[in-house]
């Protein structure tokens, strides 16, 4: 009797799944199946196209090996969007990552009257398509009659005024924080809820001890908030790489290609150069960079936080 | 080193009163315990001599200053909490650092005031761990640590031993008594535990509703309760209560099938209550069992067992008679039976009489002695 | 209205594809349809759908390699056409335009530019053409003349320049605007033929002629001929600026007569006119007259007769009529009546039906996508100061070599 | 109110330290409110102007407000049609990605599957991939089921790219409910199934809303897969139909793309105002706990 | 009603032995108490019972049936945690339905069994209310109810009243005593609690890493512990323990400043330890105070009084003698100091003597009896 039990809990899949049916039907199989449909071969045609040329017409795509990987070491315009990329998610980091823990540390401290109503006006971006966002913004920072300029202009700092798309040194950044605008809402949210898991005792403890708010953030709230920052930087990190939608719209990679990202690049050369074994080799990069900084990401920093 | 006082101290929540008209003085280097049932107000009472909850009422005194608006990096005191609150991201060192660090104590002074500490503490050796790592009772020890090293005037703890099992509670309990014989800092200590409060403070604050129903020396309290609540609060298992009918010479039950005479000594203070009402409070040791046969004198009466409970060390018999529901406390000697009938008497120079609807204790001990 | 109808088989159905990049597009298509089924739709049944411009391509990318492909649908004339032919998805429509005779109502540079490999692949159901606008009270108020040569246009910019104006509106965030500038020097100045062999990939991009033209775009910038943060405003936007005088001349393509209109049904909100990209010594100027709609018929449709017959609806008079009544010009049928549109648009309608089938397509429009966007922006970067003609000019060279080699 | 108290009696003892970080925290907040509500209210102020005013005075508050543009554009784009669509997409389509998460998250967070880890991770690369790499193959996908330029095809596909994040946050919330609920059902004698149905689910009722509404704005937001997917002008979801207000003839006038910029997000809006206490307030903990 | 039988019952994670051929019989209706320190394996074997964790080596039987593979419904038990593990979601009606309904008994008899259970445990009037409006002790009885309500044929509670105050704590004791007179069902307890352990089992299982220590009744183990792991285990304040070496009359230590000598009865016992080390283990109460001026015997021993805690009805005094530490249980008379020299003697009658090394008992208390 003692071999039947080890023989049912011998720790392989065959065995959880003969007891398990429900589970192993609903909760591995089916979904495993849907990806596999839908995610999996997209992702494995993806990795096949990349060995490919292939104008997205054609009935016959033309294989060329390593060719495309090997263009794009030399692609200028490939290294401008990686930099991008860097760049992007730095913003994204610092500014809306950052702004939206603050508002919410200032929310949950109390230290703001009616912090719901706040939390409802950054939220809400949160819930606008970036093709809305990008319509707005180019309305406000429109150089001609930018409501933007105006208000910088009247309140004598007209010395700020930029051209917001059009200067290639600043263009992108123009970009990353317009996207971090719409984006704030959410690390305010995830770390709000995060720090009323915080047990308010340590927050207490460290007031006794004569911490101030500056304090009180960088050794209190922070590191205990590492699961949820670890969360959010991932998210950021995927939608930084994945994003192209507000440059689509906003600049199509204006001026001379500086707003270029990874995710943009991919549609350009893909659909409107028509080069799709190309995009494929770049969107491969992009799983590739994702993956790899997501995988650090859990088993560094966030060690633990998603143990399954 | 500081003495504490609040003087009608109150504690509203949105208007509701939470605490109201809370007097206390505790002495310099006083160790008071503060007890009493669950949402007594002892959390919050703690919480804002610690400066962490707003004081609506009243003044708080620590030494000489009035620090009723003071922020608590300002009060010089240091808490110690249920769940310890250790900072579960730093090392046993960083967390005991973590106040001076603040204050910008010097590195060398932080490195020698930790080594005194952690070795007072037996923690030495676990400097460089994480609170994750530590047994409940270590971690107990590091979170009193974070507290000792700043020398506070006054110490808070809020029930810091109720995680620890029942071995090391006992051994914490003795640690902490010793320790503030060597510091002697003032402290204030909340507890449910009965052993802890009996044993660890020099005063036993009970608290109820909001108030404060007895300030006084731990034996004071056990055998000269204010009033029913306190005595039926303080000691384990509880005092037993018969209420019972004051005919001005005995206490009679309703269906009169007991009949306890009052000594000659008590009727004075009984005097009032002729007619009405008297609760009578009988601790469970004050029980004792008649042997088979006895005459049942004026203190005795015929009990039902209805549990037994060995402990090893004691019996504790639960017995009723009619309504009336009693715990004795008796030898582990005793070979009474669940079922038996057996007749007990009670040790009447300990019993309590209460008064029947305010629960006041009738006899005012401070004019007895 | 025949008597006694056969019982027949469902009709045939055809997918139509379009872009609707104005409103009034898309109730002019729906009405071209409608009328259609009212007729037609028990025999041949047409459904319609629309994307916007921009994002039409990916959409038509994968739409055309499909199983089930439109019947009908929008193309872009010359390098994106090029692609769409070369991978055998446009039917020859040679004999369509035979058996209809469509060469004889249609505009010939709409016709011309329909020729790929000797065949005729699609049908121009709107033409543009590219000329200078000009605000023409503020021509009046500096007693300006309309100018027939580049150094009496560069006159008349360098007075508007001095009246604080800007000589040429640009509105060149979104890259292509400045090219329509680029190529209508180019040609007018070195020739359609050097034009052509760029195209073609005859002449490299790096011909000291494209660079020279390059240059004299970035000397314009440099001289502060253009509006100022011309490479932030897109065309939209512009129009503030256009609208409230601050700007002297524009060469855009005639399709912004919808811009220029505002919400009149007649040209325009501000006093305004054109004249052509004027000549430069020695050269004959070509105006550049290209197809805005231009409507293929998928190589696999089944109903290829049927798709004719309905393109012949489209270009029909009575349909082109419409078309001018509901939607913006211009017709590619010549014959349309333009009376309904005001003076200055007749004329221009007029001088596009005249311009002949030699004319040229601007860079973006001429090159696959891949080269004229490094083109696009080596151009922009050349006006932002941040890159040298020659570089530009290498940029897109690069590119077209890259493009040759696949 | 006690707060007040303590502040008014702090700035009354001059003790400013304490005041400071309140008066630069509701500074904070006014500067906030600011930037993010500022943008919001030009739209609406442009959406009321006609074109020619606001080429007047783009900046200036509406002097004559007219409906005129939301007019034009409810009828211009087929508002009516689009809204209703993206309706059925986001409230279907999050009803997909929930139910297809469910059972996922619970087994990842509750069961002891061999190989989660990998299963997990496998199903997290639904989030890294960029959307616009998996359109031909996904075109293949729905073509092979023939499920283009259909409703239900557009949903499956949000639905299945939704599902990942689901999971995360449906596997975190999952994770907080005391593993003794769970064991008390299976000591009650329930199977694996009951567990999941009559104690997890409804356990999990504030998780499902919090990453139902998260979904269903992703999927209100998107406009890739609708545009790719789908044919049919009667198919098409809101943004889709925005897609033309992007194009620069259209912003030539420039309070018909305001005014349907408000359109669109009208829904959301009330959709916000009934559910943000959910995902604003603390039920988000679950999905960020570790 | 049913029995359960472990038979060499193993429990490995991921290779790591948690318990070890473990072998327990319980009898049909026995109420069992399962104790030990923490992480000692209790609540894995609770879980193993009930099929909520899988069994990596040997049997399991409950009844006449094998159950070792089978799932916990097929099982026949019901089980009670500590944390009550309520369906939050259910009202206390549907949460004691549960189980019945997952089995499709009729809606009238659900209805019947919850009338009973309910009035038996006198929820009947919170049967329409949310867990969450009920109080600790009201949740711990909606608990009992769902476990007892389909009559299963074992209990498994894991220490269920630890989450009470100590006044619920041993009203709830004393009621689930009542309750398994009544129904009679086998039952394993779990409980860290001392009281609970002596006095709610008819068997103790005292387990230690994973293995038992010693299965007998209540004062079985606390007068005749296996080892010394056992003694000190049970009992609270825990056996005081002197190592001494053993000169085959007396029990020495190494400053030679205590001889305590050992009764004839126990040499024989005592015979191989000759020259080795000797653990003599005294129960707290097992010291009594010799009278200033009295004679010091063959079993007295001279302490420092170093703590004295009064708990009201007795006092516990911590002892010092050079190395050795011990606690002392005196009735509340006695008036010893803080600092206090004085004699005590041992009850030698009632003392233990354990292998040095090993820790066994060295009494072979079967033999004697
Ligand atoms: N933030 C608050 N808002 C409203 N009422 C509160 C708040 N905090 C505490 N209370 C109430 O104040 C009373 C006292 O709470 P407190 O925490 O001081 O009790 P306690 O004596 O510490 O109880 P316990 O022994 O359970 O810790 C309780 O009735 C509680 O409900
Ligand atoms: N899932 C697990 N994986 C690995 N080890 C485990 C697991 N669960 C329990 N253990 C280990 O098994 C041992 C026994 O655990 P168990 O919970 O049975 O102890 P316990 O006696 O109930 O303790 P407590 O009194 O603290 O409840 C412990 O050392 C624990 O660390
Ligand atoms: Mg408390
Ligand atoms: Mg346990």
């Amino acid at each position: 009797m003692a071999s039947s039990a080890s023989r049912f809990d011998d720790g392989t899949f065959v065995g959880f799944a003969r007891r398990h049916v429900f589970v192993t039907v609903f909760g591995v199989a089916v979904p495993l199946l849907v990806f596999a449909c839908f995610i999996g071969y997209p992702i494995v045609y993806t990795i096949y196209l990349s060995f490919f040329e292939w104008n997205g017409m054609a009935p016959q795509k033309k294989f060329v090996g390593f060719a495309n990987y090997a263009y794009l070491l030399h692609d200028k315009y490939f290294y401008i969007a990686l930099v991008n990329n860097a760049k992007w998610l730095v913003v994204s980091l610092v500014f809306p990552v950052s702004l939206g823990f603050l508002i919410a540390y200032v929310m949950k401290a109390r230290l703001v009257f009616a912090p719901s109503l706040l939390r409802t006006i950054v939220f809400f971006p949160v819930t606008m398509s970036l093709i809305a966002v990008g319509l707005m913004f180019l309305l406000i920072l429109n150089p001609v009659f930018g409501a933007f300029d105006t208000l910088l202009r009247s309140v004598g700092l007209g010395f700020l005024v930029h051209e917001w798309f059009g200067d290639y040194r600043i263009a992108l950044y123009t970009l990353a924080v317009i996207s971090g605008w719409a984006f704030t809402g959410m690390p305010m949210i995830f770390y709000f809820a995060g720090l009323g898991d915080v047990p308010k005792e340590t927050f207490d403890a460290a007031r006794i001890e004569g911490a101030g708010h500056w304090r009180m953030i960088r050794s209190v709230a922070l590191p205990q908030l590492r699961p949820v920052t670890a969360i959010i930087v991932m998210l950021t990190l995927f939608e930084s790489l994945r994003a192209f939608d507000l440059i689509a719209v906003l600049t199509k990679g204006a001026p001379f290609g500086m707003t270029n990202v990874l995710g943009y690049l991919v549609y350009m050369e893909s659909f409107w150069n028509s080069r799709f074994g190309y995009g494929a080799a770049l969107s491969v990069v992009i799983l590739v960079i994702a993956g790899s900084l997501a995988a650090l990401l859990l088993g560094k920093v966030l060690k633990g936080a998603f143990d399954v | 080193m500081a003495e504490v006082s609040l003087k009608d101290v109150e504690k509203r929540y949105a208007m509701v009163p939470v605490l109201s008209g809370l007097n206390l003085d505790i002495a310099d280097g006083e160790f008071t315990v503060l007890v009493g049932p669950s949402g007594c107000g002892k959390t919050t009472t703690l919480n804002m001599i610690a400066g962490l909850e707003s004081i609506t009422g009243g003044t708080l005194r620590i030494g000489a200053r009035d620090v009723t608006t003071l922020p608590p990096k300002d009060r010089d005191i240091a808490m110690v909490f249920q769940s310890y609150a250790l900072f579960p991201h730093m090392t046993v060192r960083d967390n005991i650092a973590f106040g001076m660090k603040i204050r910008k104590t010097p590195k060398a002074e932080i490195e020698t005031q930790i080594r005194q500490v952690a070795q007072r503490l037996r923690i030495d050796d676990l400097l460089d761990r994480l609170p994750k790592a530590l047994s409940g009772g270590q971690r107990q020890r590091v979170a009193l640590g974070r507290a000792l090293v700043r020398r506070p005037g006054v110490f808070l703890m809020d029930e810091p031993l109720s995680n620890l099992d029942a071995k090391m509670r006992i051994e914490a309990r003795s640690f902490l008594t010793k320790m503030h014989q060597e510091v002697g800092t003032t402290t204030v200590y909340v507890t449910h535990d009965q052993a802890e409060a009996m044993t660890m403070g020099s005063k036993i604050v009970v608290m109820n509703g909001g108030k404060i129903q007895q300030a006084a020396a731990p034996l004071e309290v056990y055998n000269r309760p204010a009033n029913q609540f306190v005595a039926g609060f303080i000691g384990s298992p509880a005092m037993n209560f018969l209420r019972l009918l004051y005919d001005g010479n005995a206490l009679l039950d309703q269906a009169c099938r007991l009949r306890i005479a009052v000594p000659e000594c008590r009727r004075a203070a009984l005097a009032g209550q002729q007619g009405k009402t008297v609760t009578l409070g009988v601790r469970p040791e004050h029980f004792r069992i008649l042997q088979p046969g006895a005459i049942p004198g004026s203190d005795s009466i015929a009990f039902n067992v209805d549990v037994v409970q060995h402990l090893g060390h004691e019996i504790l018999l639960d017995l009723s008679a009619g309504d009336h529901r009693c715990i004795a406390r008796l030898p582990p000697s005793d070979r009474s039976k669940l079922g038996d009938d057996r007749l007990f008497s009670i040790d009447m120079d300990h019993v309590h009489y209460f008064n029947g609807d305010s629960g006041e204790n009738l006899i005012d001990y401070a004019w007895q002695q | 209205a025949s008597g006694v109808k056969m019982a027949r088989a469902a009709p045939a159905e055809l997918r139509y594809f379009y872009r609707a990049p104005w409103p009034s597009s898309e109730v002019y298509a729906n009405w071209l349809i409608d009328e259609w089924n009212k007729k037609n739709g028990d025999r041949v049944h047409v459904t319609g759908a629309s994307v916007d411009g921009e994002t039409y391509k990916t959409k038509q990318t994968i739409e055309l390699s499909s199983s089930n492909p439109p019947d009908l649908f929008y193309s872009w004339e010359g390098g994106r056409g090029k692609e769409i032919v070369d991978n055998g998805f446009s039917a020859d429509l040679t004999p369509y335009y035979e058996k209809y005779g469509w060469d004889k109502k249609l505009n010939p540079a709409g016709v011309t530019l329909s020729v790929y490999n000797g065949k005729k692949h699609f049908v121009p159901t709107e033409m543009c053409a590219s000329v200078v606008w000009y605000r023409k009270d503020i021509y009046e108020k500096l007693g300006l003349k309309v100018p027939t040569t580049w150094d009496e246009l560069m006159a008349n910019a360098q007075k508007g320049k001095e009246a604080g104006l800007a000589a040429f509106m640009l509105a060149n965030q979104k890259k292509w605007p400045s090219q329509f500038m680029w190529s209508a020097i180019l040609v007018n100045k070195h020739g359609l033929d050097v034009y052509d062999g760029l195209i073609n990939g005859t002449i490299p991009w790096t011909d000291p002629r494209a660079v020279d033209v390059t240059a004299m775009m970035q000397k314009l910038a440099q001289d502060g001929m253009f509006e100022p943060s011309f490479n932030s405003i897109d065309l939209g936007p512009a129009m503030v600026p256009w609208t409230q005088g601050h700007g002297l001349h524009w060469y855009q393509g005639s399709f912004n007569l919808g811009r220029f209109r505002g919400d009149q049904p007649q040209c325009c909100v501000v006093p305004m006119d054109f004249f052509p990209m004027p000549a430069f010594p020695g050269k004959k100027p070509v105006m550049s007259v290209f197809a805005e709609d231009t409507i293929m018929i998928h190589a696999n449709s089944p109903n290829k007769d049927a798709a004719a017959e309905f393109l012949d609806w489209m270009v029909s008079d009575a349909a082109m009529s419409k078309k001018l009544e509901i939607d913006k010009p211009f017709p590619s049928n010549v014959n349309s009546d333009l009376s309904r549109l005001s003076e200055m648009e007749q004329r221009l309608g007029k001088a596009m039906a005249e311009s002949g089938s030699f004319t040229f397509m601007h860079v973006d429009h001429a090159t696959p996508p891949a080269i004229s966007d490094k083109f696009l922006d080596g151009v922009q970067g050349v006006l932002a100061g941040a890159m040298s003609p020659e570089d530009a000019m290498k940029l897109t060279e690069d590119e077209a070599a890259r493009v040759k080699k696949s | 109110m006690s707060d007040a108290t303590l502040n008014a009696s702090a700035m009354r003892r001059g003790s400013f330290a304490s005041v400071l970080p309140k008066l630069a925290a509701t500074l904070l907040m006014l500067v906030l409110a600011a930037v993010w509500l500022g943008p919001l209210l030009l739209i609406v102020m442009t959406s009321i102007k006609s074109n020619a005013e606001f080429l007047a005075g783009p900046f200036a508050l509406p002097r004559s407000p007219t409906i005129q543009p939301y007019i034009d554009v409810w009828f211009g784009l087929g508002f009516g049609t689009l809204l209703r669509n993206s309706l059925i997409y986001a409230t279907a389509g999050s009803a997909l990605a929930v139910t297809l998460a469910l059972v996922p998250a619970f087994a990842l967070s509750r069961m002891n599957v061999p190989g989660r880890k990998w299963i997990f991770g496998l199903l997290l690369t639904g989030l890294m991939l960029p959307q616009q790499t998996v359109l031909i193959p996904l075109y293949d996908t729905l073509r092979t089921f023939h499920l283009l330029d259909t409703k239900i095809g557009l949903i499956i596909v949000h639905g299945v790219y939704g599902m990942p994040l689901q999971v995360l946050i449906l596997r975190g919330f999952m994770t907080t409910i005391p593993p003794e609920i769970e064991k008390a059902a299976y000591v009650e004698g329930a199977t694996d199934f009951q567990v999941f149905w009559k104690v997890i689910l409804p356990l999990s009722v504030p998780g499902i809303l919090v990453g139902y509404t998260l979904n269903f704005i992703a999927i209100w937001k998107e406009f890739v897969f609708g545009l790719v997917f789908l044919n049919s002008e009667e198919n098409f979801p809101v943004t889709v139909g925005m897609l033309k207000l992007n194009s620069d003839r259209y912003l030539a006038v420039f309070n018909l793309p305001a005014a349907g910029l408000v359109i669109s997000q009208l829904p959301i809006v009330i959709l916000f105002i009934l559910t943000y206490r959910q995902i604003s307030g603390g039920n988000l903990s679950g999905a960020v706990k570790g």
